[in-house]
């Protein structure tokens, strides 16, 4: 699967609560093949802050319509000048980066549990898995109802529950304070979200032996394995996440 | 048509854009989006005797115009590079350069005696300047009694063409330039990253596990090219110039003030199609000047 | 209410935010846009016993994040300022500091002298670290031996508080500061410029008429920061951190490195009233952090 | 006159013919007084190459409508960005600065001499001279017919006269080429211009003991006055374009 670069024509800018955007982008020519849990290296003009291009994972695609999606939260400079960007303007990227999730080798029973914007690559994942006739439960966790993103379109996937620190919408708690975790027994979990999050929820699954993928989000100098910035140090030494990764099995990791 | 080799000693290459150690991985990451062999050379990542697994996580922050990183060359040592990646590397039809580190002066000796016996590989750049190791890299290139006697050692060993690469974070490059030119370097290139640091004030802790961490990109441009501009103007060797070149108007600054080659690092990051790119413009810049060779624009603002 | 004093020995400053020599002027050039005496302190641009036209035209050029400067401390001269200038820029209500220079140690202690008898003039910034001199400047802030003789000779005239300005352009800073701290200095400010060059390649010349000039700017927050935090840990004066402040934060990562105050410049020509939004900055955060000085937070990266 | 820094909402971006435009801008209550030949200090959002801010000419002010206007030749990157704002869009600026072109001292006999953009600040000082009853005579020097900026502005003014270098329109040559400069006699010149025409004018104009101003473009680091990058060589030695120009009497220039 050749990586690109390109620009590609922004075809929507769809703001949702508080600092979340949608960018949906048209391809040129046919769109390439991607893969749940890869991502794209965004190249942010016009601000001395952002020299560096931004890693940002595939939120869905559209292979009918040629189109493909990123959800994305403003944190700081760079996120914010993507989040004013225009449709017909061109957005550089560098596609598609990264390994991928992987199906599920034994069980059925599968949940995906995201928290703030490590809900983006869980749409494209869901899909996929229901492509694959797997039906998963999305288990989603935010600080407080203000800060819940739009997330319909993941009741597409399946059931779909939800926690917040603060209980002010869903249970209260992290995510794996959630009572289906008390009660269902997955037998994968796929999990991406802030680390404290994606620690607790290894742990988890540690304890059960539950099939476990999390997503990392490690700085990158340029995605495609060739500054060595973006390490996690693994079982086999230290991996790039940029291209050993986003996507790494819990049992490889030394947390 | 214009000419755009340049030679280090005997050995020719077909045009002075090269790739910066530790920026273009072993090539293959760039397989995608360029032919690698179109390049005039490129430096592989740093290579040390045994295997290192370089600095603790956060690795690399990003600052005006700049990124500092403290990578502390990480590599899979020697014995791997022969085995797995060596015939990889060496199909491509361009000079292969391997970038050598140590922290004793034997390291330095030992690797070069293993890199010479590599028929393939026509050339070392001998990295003293690495800011993130403790022992070694930045401490020999800092010290002008250190940078001669790891020349002079490797020198007698290496029988190839030297390369020698400068650190930026002295007095008097000029100093360490000359040294290196008098134990025998059949080339230098610079410079390596300035050593630099970033604190992340919301944690209030350092931006880079290691604290300080070396400092690339645009940010640094006008330091290295008045670096490249002294060592021109006092040695006889080629001086190959390195630092934040981004686009064809900074590698023709560094030509300009005397630079016979450039490398191209922190910028492949941000456009993995960059070092071609920065190729073609600069015999656009050549022909739409009216000049039939690169050479005849180094260090041309010497002259004028 | 958060206190913002800091010293040095028993001189006062009411806050931390100072501007910094050659980038403010006397002062008077930004009564338009703030109060001036809201600031813990102006450096007031280098000054000579002689006046001096500086270097020939053109004197800057703009880089990625950065402008390069060749002023070369044009100036009328202490005569001057003690008729027309002195009366006018002490009665801003803050610690007024002159930023001295010269060509030999004499000059420098001759000018010492007269500053000292300026009754309203608290302190001097010894400045050996001008990359714009031919003689002088930072020939004195590169050579350890010079930079104490300059120091010593000064101290031993100069009676009121002597700050001393360092030069970046070395290997070692930390020994630079060691040495006049051993000479009795009582605080040192970091960093001056670092010697860099532009080349303009439509015409193919350099872009500054002396060639090289001093980098300023955002672009050398890194080094600059990466030096006060290495100073801070070396030496028991206060050390003033300058370099490429553009924001509150950057002003914020100079204090949690190890700065006791800081100097805004470049900064004030792209807003004119940053100083002041600074100093705001800075009571906000220590607000938001919980801190009631901003003491507390100096230096505090190394005891996470 | 205080000078202020503030941000202006742009009411309209107006393209000329080639790389020229000019922003129009509404001043946030009252707009000050300025003076012909004075400029503003630009500040351009968004480039790593245009961290400092960019000079700009007062091109002409409305008083009554509250607005001035600039106008622009792109050049380089800060000159891009600007030609791409848009109507609703804030502009920061620094200004007024800078001194300003003098009446007359005798002789009613005026000509304004404009090349390039540097025609932008006789448009403000035409009608400057016009309001203290002078009839200036305007003559503009171009590179070709194609690089011509839409004068018509200009005709208010008084006469205008036309030189292109390849005499693709107008007299063929350099504006002192112009034959109006053979026959009229005028006691006054005023010219902004490229340096070498500055020279040229100057000269022409010491020759014929005619009084000259210029308004110099030198290189800013700050304009006003606290850096001292844009200094020219005068009779009282150097001084700063931005204080103490940017016009200057010819008899000061060590020219
Ligand atoms: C593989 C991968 C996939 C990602 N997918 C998405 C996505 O789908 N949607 C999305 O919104 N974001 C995603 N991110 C995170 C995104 O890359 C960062 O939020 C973005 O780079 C921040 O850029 P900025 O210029 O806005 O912030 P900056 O101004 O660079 O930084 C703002 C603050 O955020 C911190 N920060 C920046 N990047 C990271 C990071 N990677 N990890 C932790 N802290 C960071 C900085 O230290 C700083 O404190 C992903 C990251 C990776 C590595
Ligand atoms: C007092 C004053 C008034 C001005 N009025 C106007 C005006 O009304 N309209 C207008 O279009 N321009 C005017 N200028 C010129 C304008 O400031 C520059 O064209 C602009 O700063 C270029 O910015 P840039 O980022 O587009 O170009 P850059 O990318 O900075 O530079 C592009 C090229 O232009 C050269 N350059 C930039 N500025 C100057 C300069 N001042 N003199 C000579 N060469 C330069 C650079 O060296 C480079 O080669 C004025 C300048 C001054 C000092
Ligand atoms: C992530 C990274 C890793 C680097 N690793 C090495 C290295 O292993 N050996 C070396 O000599 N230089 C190394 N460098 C320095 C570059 O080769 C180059 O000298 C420096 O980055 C300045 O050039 P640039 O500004 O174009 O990047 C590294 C630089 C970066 C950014
Ligand atoms: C135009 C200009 C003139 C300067 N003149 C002096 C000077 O006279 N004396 C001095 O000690 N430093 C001088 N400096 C250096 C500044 O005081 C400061 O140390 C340096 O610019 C780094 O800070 P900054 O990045 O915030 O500008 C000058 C800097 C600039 C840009
Ligand atoms: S981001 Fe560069 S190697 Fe992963
Ligand atoms: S531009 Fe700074 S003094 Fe004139």
């Amino acid at each position: 699967m050749a990586k690109r670069i390109e620009s590609l024509k922004i075809i929507e800018n769809k703001p949702l609560k508080k600092d979340f955007f949608i960018l949906a982008l048209a391809g040129n020519g046919k769109i390439p093949e991607m893969k749940p849990g890869q991502f794209v290296e965004v190249r942010v003009d016009g601000s001395p802050g952002t020299f560096l291009r931004r890693p940002v994972s595939i939120h869905d695609v559209n292979y009918g319509q040629n189109t493909f999606s990123l959800l994305i939260q403003v944190v700081g400079k760079g996120t914010e000048t993507l989040s004013g960007l225009k449709r017909g303007e061109f957005l550089n990227l560098i596609y598609p980066l990264g390994n991928s999730f992987s199906l599920p080798k034994s069980g059925k029973n599968v949940l995906l549990i995201g928290g703030g914007c490590g809900i983006a690559p869980l749409l494209f994942l869901g899909k996929y898995l229901k492509s694959n006739n797997y039906s998963p439960d999305v288990l989603l966790g935010f600080r407080n109802a203000e800060r819940i993103i739009e997330f319909d379109d993941y009741r597409q996937i399946g059931k779909v529950f939800l926690t917040t620190e603060d209980g002010s919408q869903g249970e209260k708690g992290y995510v794996t304070d959630h009572s289906i975790l008390k009660t269902a027994e997955y037998e994968n979990i796929y999990c991406c979200g802030p680390e404290p999050m994606l620690k607790a929820v290894a742990i988890y699954c540690s304890k059960r032996n539950i099939n476990c993928e999390v997503s990392l989000e490690n700085l990158m100098g340029c995605g495609i394995g060739a500054c060595l910035c973006c390490v996690v140090n693994t079982v086999k030494g230290n991996l790039c996440t940029c291209i050993d990764g986003p996507v790494f099995n819990i049992k490889d990791l030394k947390w | 048509m214009v000419n755009m080799g340049f030679n280090i000693g005997d050995l020719h290459f077909k045009n002075p854009v090269l790739t910066a150690s530790g920026t273009f991985g072993y090539g293959s990451e760039f397989d995608d989006f360029i032919n690698v062999s179109d390049l005039g050379g490129i430096i592989l990542k740093g290579t040390t005797l045994e295997p290192r697994e370089g600095n603790p996580y956060p690795r690399m922050a990003e600052t005006a115009s700049g990124m500092l990183n403290s990578v502390g060359l990480q590599n899979k040592g020697i014995d791997y590079f022969e085995q797995v990646i060596y015939d990889k590397v060496t199909r491509y039809d361009t000079n292969v350069i391997i970038n050598i580190n140590g922290s004793t002066i034997d390291d330095y000796v030992a690797l070069a005696e293993r890199v010479g016996r590599l028929e393939k590989i026509p050339a070392i750049e001998l990295n003293i300047s690495c800011p993130n190791v403790k022992m070694g890299g930045m401490a020999f290139g800092t010290n002008p009694y250190s940078t001669r006697e790891v020349t002079k050692a490797v020198r007698a060993v290496y029988k190839k063409k030297l390369i020698v690469k400068l650190s930026p974070n002295v007095t008097n490059i000029v100093d360490f330039a000359r040294i290196v030119e008098e134990e025998g370097a059949d080339a230098v290139s610079l410079i390596n990253t300035l050593l630099g640091m970033a604190v992340d004030v919301k944690s209030m802790k350092p931006s880079l596990a290691t604290i300080t961490g070396g400092l690339s990109g645009p940010a640094i441009k006008p330091v290295a090219l008045r670096m490249v501009w002294q060592v021109a103007n006092a040695v006889s060797i080629p001086v190959i110039g390195i630092g934040g070149i981004m686009n064809t108007t900074d590698a023709l600054e560094f030509f300009l003030a005397g630079a016979s080659a450039i490398q191209v690092g922190t910028a492949s990051f941000v456009d993995p199609q960059i070092s071609i790119k920065i190729l073609e413009g600069i015999e656009k810049y050549l022909v739409t000047k009216g000049y039939s060779d690169i050479r005849d624009i180094v260090g041309i603002i010497n002259r004028r």
